[in-house]
């Protein structure tokens, strides 16, 4: 919108950005619009040539595009491969795409059938294993959350358009709890997985009193075991645990393990 | 004069999911008109089986962006049902405040970003910014608004922390919420400048007689839980919701659809208004009277103005429920949860419509069976059918492809579905 | 030193006095899931918010005088280069009313490192000497091994440190500025038998410990232990969170963040006090990270505290309040790990 | 009103005033310019920083083993090590290779940017108490970088100085640093020896490791007890295998100097990133004596 972009005397170039939806609550997107106080500079920062949900205009090349959601249907993997083409800079955004996000939950079924005759009876439907976008395409750069945090994303884009380097915290969410002066949860009773679950989002859950269900996925190094073990210590069962691990798929193969040893629930079906 | 037309849009833009339109007018006879539904399902119902009770409103808040809060309590009022559980006036306060709060956030976001920019013949936004600053602002104020009040009472603006089965995690400061009275009090100019805005904006002449069904009001414009209404006067109980919905699947649909008295009807603010309009606030219904907007209309494209006349509604109606909440002291915020075998249903009214939860629950508290009835599900048959009617109205009218297209798409915008929402 | 004593009803007009002043004292911050109180120190607004019979709080009062995060300065970019302009963030005394010894004796650690030694920490400075402290006497807790670290009780760095007498209380008096405050109080000259109750009083509490770490030789004992199986022990448990860190009374370290603003005119620089336990603590710029397993992190930290520390200042940087071992939710705590370094298990 | 405590300013927020103890220091940076910028391989560069005004630079003294930080904002702030000669002061030559975010960011800034210096921080190499003395330079890789400005100080006062010797070893001869400075240092009677581990087809010196370069020297003298000091500076597992080299030739550990390299943030012995134990790699390092490296736990 504005003439030339520059950074102590480095001319950079605006960078057309595109956003794209898989299967998901495209809440993400959503997030950027929730922006009222720095929406006008974020635009002036970004030429946004794609995005379905806020305009009309659409474009066919773009620097960065920003892809929600996770593939659950044939279809998308095309869509994916042709944004993978036309995209210097491909991030995925929020759970959905990094984790498989909420969707996945169903992976847990052994049966697909069944899931679609849950919901849709005889109707014919198709739908496939959830896979997160990494499965299929090459993810440059990964944002964690659901929803994703928009500060976070700012940071982010101003870090990619000066080239900075982008990085996420490696410590888990405890870390930024404390920092709030919040009660630990299991104090208060309440299972959290705090402990192990990647930190950045200023312990947003946690500071309102909700334990952390583990939407970011987990923390370099973190140390499931142990998790496991404070769960049992604080009286909470392993399908409490399970019910987190496996909310958001950041956790899958923790979840799997748990999973196999709590026989009650059904059993994940392997991958080929 | 141009007799033949041919409109085909595949991912309508600005709406939330992934719909097309098509029209094919030959010779001034109506071909085919459709409107289809691509959105990826993600199975939310087969998601929740097995699962215990407290899983359900965490993850059925993520069916939508837009409308999360009004998903997590419609989920936890279904929740509640099962396990007879009753909140408290505190909770049943706060949770209307908040669920106004989304309301009016996802109508300016509608109002604004998504409906405006047909009216003033642009592609997005993005362009309003430049050519008109100040209403781009004015959005952007109302919007910031309606999200602090909803991080403040709910903890996060999209998928809230702080809601749970019982009540609340944790109450907001009451001095936030004083801030926000007064926020609020001074954004009617706003909400009048918007009305004034509107009253520029030439609506469609449309019109397709429609049975609107919405929750009814009591004693005051209905938001969360009571009967079940429609214009052609079915009256029904929150847990006979099925019979008010019957759902169905259709080809080209991968979200189901509804119906009742007649092929299709329709829900929304525009249903809302023409079923409740004696129990908006007074300056709601002036602002509705200004605008031409009297029940019953039939003119679909009104729901714009409906959205808008809700607006201007919760806000004073906001004042109201914090100066409630600001007369007594702070009560526990949140009552002990039993789990029971059972069933229960939550209708709440979310910004595109009436959103039903229903569960199941065995002894454990474990879901065996989960069913959402989403808004947009229930208004795509009639979406359907308007457009068919919007397509024979124009057709042999002269009218360019592009001039229709639009017609079109201002159509489905103005229902402002949510359709990934709608397919969950 | 000089010693007063004062009714107990006289505590409220001490702070009346003090509260032109912006005071910050313990408060409840309700129950835990056992129905027992929570503690923490905030900002209050009435003499009856205080909980002055509190127990430990579950974080420590480091905040006021080094926030877990702040700004330390901001850029703005001009025409031929930018400008740096730096805020200490310290406009006002504070008045820090009824704190327990042992987090007196952790700002005097503080000091020796962020006032007294090369480079003086400003940010630190600015508010550490803007602090008027009234002390106060406590109750050991299972917690508590404060007297094996020497800081049991606090022999500087506070303004007035009141002891429970019963009906009255005893006060140590070391600033001119509190004994002109206490001159505006009905108080009194301590009698012979104040004098006998208030070494009566501080005999009991020195009985009530039960939890202890050994200290003798321990400097050379961890040298010794450098390769013990301790440490892997200890290290399986560690959840590499920094919560230790985060409710250390003595923890300092931090980390630094930079950022641009969206419109590229203005950029900042944040502190944020970090923990030795993280996983990327010891990560170089080239990506080595000299201290990858959490045992080596763990061991940095008692090496840090126990060792390092006694080594440059002859005393340890730990005033045993027992807090990080109360949070640690792998129940990590510095008797344990120190015993069973020490091969006393 | 007459409780309200007094505030006290305790800082003296003078620039000028500017000293190690004055608490002012903490965050104060001296405004500067990078002068020039001089590509020394694919991933090296020598930048010339210039503090700004006159009379900071001349005053900017600093001792040849000391780093100073430089700041860019936004991007972040860096410990480099001097590479200049101290004569110099505060006209100071930084090499700096492009490895992290931010010296990736300064690789790509023009000739005229403004910069932030701080410092000097850090302890020296002692070249007093070398005087008189033969001297042994060893630098593998990167190690050059600390070891220039020692260099050059030795070269300006070459008679002080009894035999000087500089072995530098690199991974190939494009990673070698400097290259333009070698006839002139060997003019001033150094004893240069350079070796790469793979050579290329132009290459016509050694190849082999450091060590091998090491071995010949000392094969050369009876002992190293009596009159040499040696700077050894490289990568941890180098710097191991030459001080145990040299310690078993006879050259005491307190008479063995190394440059340590950790994560600092700060600078100023306050962020603890550079801790270990005691010791902080800033201020009580980075020129360590060999002696106090061993007695540091995970130094190497």
């Amino acid at each position: 919108m504005s003439g030339q972009l520059s950074y102590l005397g480095i001319p950079l170039v605006r960078p057309k950005v595109g956003f794209f939806e898989l299967s998901s609550c495209e809440g993400c997107q959503l997030q950027l619009l929730n922006n009222e106080a720095t929406l006008l500079d974020f635009l002036n920062l970004v030429e946004i040539v794609n995005f379905r949900e806020g305009m009309s205009e659409r474009a066919d090349t773009y620097d960065i595009a920003f892809v929600e959601g996770s593939v659950t249907r044939k279809d998308e993997i095309t869509r994916l491969t042709e944004i993978r083409k036309h995209a210097k800079i491909l991030v995925a955004l929020g759970s959905c795409a990094c984790f498989g996000g909420v969707n996945q939950l169903k992976n847990r079924f052994r049966d697909l059938d069944w899931v679609k005759k849950e919901v849709y009876g005889d109707f014919p439907i198709e739908t496939m294993e959830v896979h997160p976008l990494a499965d299929f395409v090459q993810v440059d750069l990964e944002i964690f959350g659901c929803p994703i945090k928009k500060e976070e994303v700012e940071r982010i884009v101003t870090d990619l358009v000066v080239g900075k380097t982008v990085r996420h915290p490696e410590y888990p969410v405890c870390m930024e709890c404390k920092a709030n002066e919040n009660i630990c949860l299991f104090e208060l009773g309440e299972p959290c997985l705090g402990p192990v679950t990647r930190a950045g989002c200023d312990a947003w859950c946690t500071s309102n009193r909700r334990g952390c269900w583990g939407c970011r996925g987990p923390a370099e190094g973190a140390n499931l075991n142990q998790m496991k073990e404070i769960m049992h210590i604080y009286g909470f069962s392993n399908e409490i645990l399970l019910d987190r691990l496996e909310c958001f798929g950041g956790f899958a193969s923790f979840a799997d393990t748990v999973r196999s040893q709590n026989k009650k629930t059904p059993a994940r079906k392997k991958k080929s | 004069m141009k007799f033949s037309c041919e409109v085909d849009v595949r991912h309508l833009t600005r709406v939330e999911g992934h719909g097309n339109i098509t029209i094919s007018i030959k010779n001034g006879v109506v071909k085919k008109a459709q409107w289809e539904v691509v959105e990826t399902p993600r199975f939310f119902e087969a998601l929740l089986v097995g699962k215990h009770w407290e899983n359900a409103p965490y993850i059925c808040g993520r069916i939508c962006g837009i409308c999360s809060i009004g998903h997590t309590l419609a989920s936890i009022r279904a929740v509640e049902n099962a396990f007879g559980i009753t909140p408290s006036p505190q909770t049943a306060n706060l949770r209307l405040l908040l669920k106004h709060m989304e309301t009016l956030q996802s109508h300016i976001l509608h109002l604004y970003f998504l409906a405006a920019p047909d009216f003033l013949g642009v592609g997005s936004v993005l362009p309003l910014a430049k050519s008109h600053p100040e209403v781009v602002q004015r959005a952007l104020r109302l919007k910031l608004l309606a999200n602090d009040a909803c991080d403040i009472i709910g903890g996060r603006r999209l998928h809230p922390t702080r809601t749970v089965v019982g009540g609340f995690t944790m109450l907001p400061e009451k001095g936030e919420l004083e801030k926000i009275r007064q926020r609020l009090l001074a954004s009617v100019p706003d909400l009048l400048a918007s009305a004034e805005l509107f009253k520029t904006f030439g609506i469609p002449d449309f019109s397709r007689e429609t049975e609107f069904v919405s929750l009814k009001g009591e004693t005051d414009y209905p938001f969360i839980g009571g009967g079940l209404v429609s214009t052609d006067g079915v009256l029904k109980k929150e847990h006979q919701y099925r019979g008010m919905t019957n759902e169905y699947c259709a080809e080209g649909f991968t979200s189901k659809l509804s119906k009742l008295s007649r092929a299709s009807f329709a829900v929304g603010a525009l249903a809302r208004l023409n079923n409740n309009f004696p129990l908006l606030h007074p300056t709601a219904q002036e602002v509705s009277k200004s605008l031409g907007l009297v029940p019953v209309n039939h003119n679909p494209y009104m729901c714009n103005v409906a959205q808008l006349v809700e607006c201007v509604h919760v806000v004073f109606d906001s004042v109201q429920l914090i100066d409630t909440l600001l007369g007594s002291p702070w009560q526990e915020p949140r009552q002990p949860v039993q789990a029971k075998k059972g069933e229960g249903v939550g209708a709440v009214e979310v910004p595109r419509g009436i959103l039903y939860h229903y569960y199941k629950f065995n002894s454990h508290g474990k879901v065996i069976k989960a069913d959402c009835v989403i808004p947009t599900s229930q208004n795509h048959a009639n979406i359907l059918h308007d457009i068919e009617a919007l397509a024979s109205q124009y057709a042999g009218t002269g009218k360019q492809d592009r001039e229709i297209e639009l017609l079109a798409e201002m159509l489905v915008r103005a229902y402002d579905p949510c359709i990934s929402c709608s397919v969950h | 030193m000089i010693f007063k004593v004062f009714k107990k009803q006289e505590l409220a007009r001490l702070y009346e006095l003090l509260a032109v002043n912006i005071i910050v004292g313990p408060v409840n911050r309700g129950n835990d899931r056992n129905s027992n109180p929570l503690y923490d120190f905030d900002v209050v607004y009435d003499f009856d918010e205080l909980a002055l019979d509190y127990t430990q709080t579950m974080h420590s009062p480091k905040r006021f005088v080094l926030p877990y995060q702040e700004t330390l300065s901001s850029f703005v970019m001009t025409h031929d280069g930018w400008e740096k302009h730096v805020d200490l963030n310290v406009y006002k005394p504070l008045v820090f009313f009824g704190m327990h010894a042992c987090d007196i004796n952790a700002l005097n650690k503080l000091d020796l490192v962020l006032a007294q030694s090369t480079y003086p920490n400003p940010y630190y400075m600015g508010k550490r000497k803007n602090l008027f402290i009234i002390g106060l006497d406590c109750d050991p807790e299972p917690q508590c091994f404060c007297r094996s670290m020497g800081t049991d009780s606090a022999v500087h760095g506070f303004d007035l440190f009141l002891t429970d007498l019963g009906n009255k209380y005893f006060v140590e008096i070391l600033s001119a500025t509190a004994f002109d405050l206490l001159s505006q109080i009905s108080c009194k000259d301590p009698s012979a038998k104040d004098h006998a109750l208030y070494k009566q009083i501080t005999g009991k509490k020195s009985k009530g410990y039960t939890a202890a770490v050994e200290t003798s030789d321990l400097t050379k004992i961890l040298d010794l232990e450098f390769e013990s199986k301790a440490w892997d022990y200890w290290g399986d448990k560690c959840l590499s969170c920094g919560t230790c860190a985060n409710v250390c009374p003595t923890c300092y370290c931090y980390g630094v963040d930079e950022h641009i603003d969206l419109d590229l005119k203005h950029a900042g620089k944040t502190k944020s006090l970090h923990s030795c336990n993280l996983i990327d603590f010891a990560k170089v710029a080239g990506g080595h990270n000299f201290r990858p397993t959490s045992a080596s992190r763990l061991k940095y930290r008692y090496y840090h505290k126990h060792r390092g520390f006694v080594e440059a200042f002859e005393e340890p940087l730990c005033v045993g309040c027992g807090r990080c071992g109360a949070a640690c939710l792998a129940d990590i705590t510095p008797p344990a790990v120190i015993a069973s370094v020490r091969g006393e298990e | 009103m007459q409780n309200k405590l007094a505030f006290l300013d305790i800082l003296e927020k003078n620039p000028a005033s500017r000293r190690k103890e004055d608490p002012g220091s903490f965050e104060y940076t001296l405004p500067a310019e990078i002068t020039s910028i001089y590509p020394l391989t694919a991933t090296e560069k020598l930048y010339q920083i210039q503090i700004i005004d006159p009379i900071q630079r001349n005053d900017f003294s600093f001792r040849p083993g000391q780093f100073v930080m430089l700041e860019l904002p936004g991007i972040g702030e860096a410990p480099f090590s001097i590479s200049s000669s101290p004569v110099r002061h505060g006209d100071l030559e930084l090499c700096i290779r492009a490895v992290g975010n931010f010296t990736n960011f300064l690789d790509r800034v023009e000739r005229g940017t403004k910069v932030g210096v701080s410092g000097p921080f850090g302890t020296h190499f002692p070249l007093e108490k070398m005087q008189g003395n033969d001297l042994l330079l060893i630098g593998g890789g990167l190690g050059i970088v600390p070891l220039r400005s020692p260099l050059l100080s030795v070269l300006e006062n070459r008679s002080r100085y009894g035999r000087v010797d500089i072995m530098y070893g690199a991974k190939s001869p494009a990673e070698l640093l400097f290259t333009y400075q070698y006839e002139e240092w060997q003019r001033f009677d150094i004893n240069l020896g350079i070796t790469v581990d793979r050579a290329d087809k132009k290459w016509q010196g050694r190849t082999g490791l450091i060590t091998e370069l090491l071995k010949e020297r000392i094969n050369q003298t009876v002992s190293l007890r009596e009159n040499t000091y040696a700077i050894v500076c490289g990568p941890p597992v180098m710097f191991h295998f030459v001080c145990k080299m040299l310690t078993e030739a006879g050259l005491p550990m307190q008479k063995m100097f190394v440059s340590l390299e950790r994560r600092m943030h700060c600078g100023r012995g306050k962020c603890c990133r550079c801790n270990i134990g005691s010791t902080y790699t800033c201020l009580d390092g980075p020129v360590f004596d060999y002696w106090s490296v061993m007695n540091l736990k995970e130094a190497i």
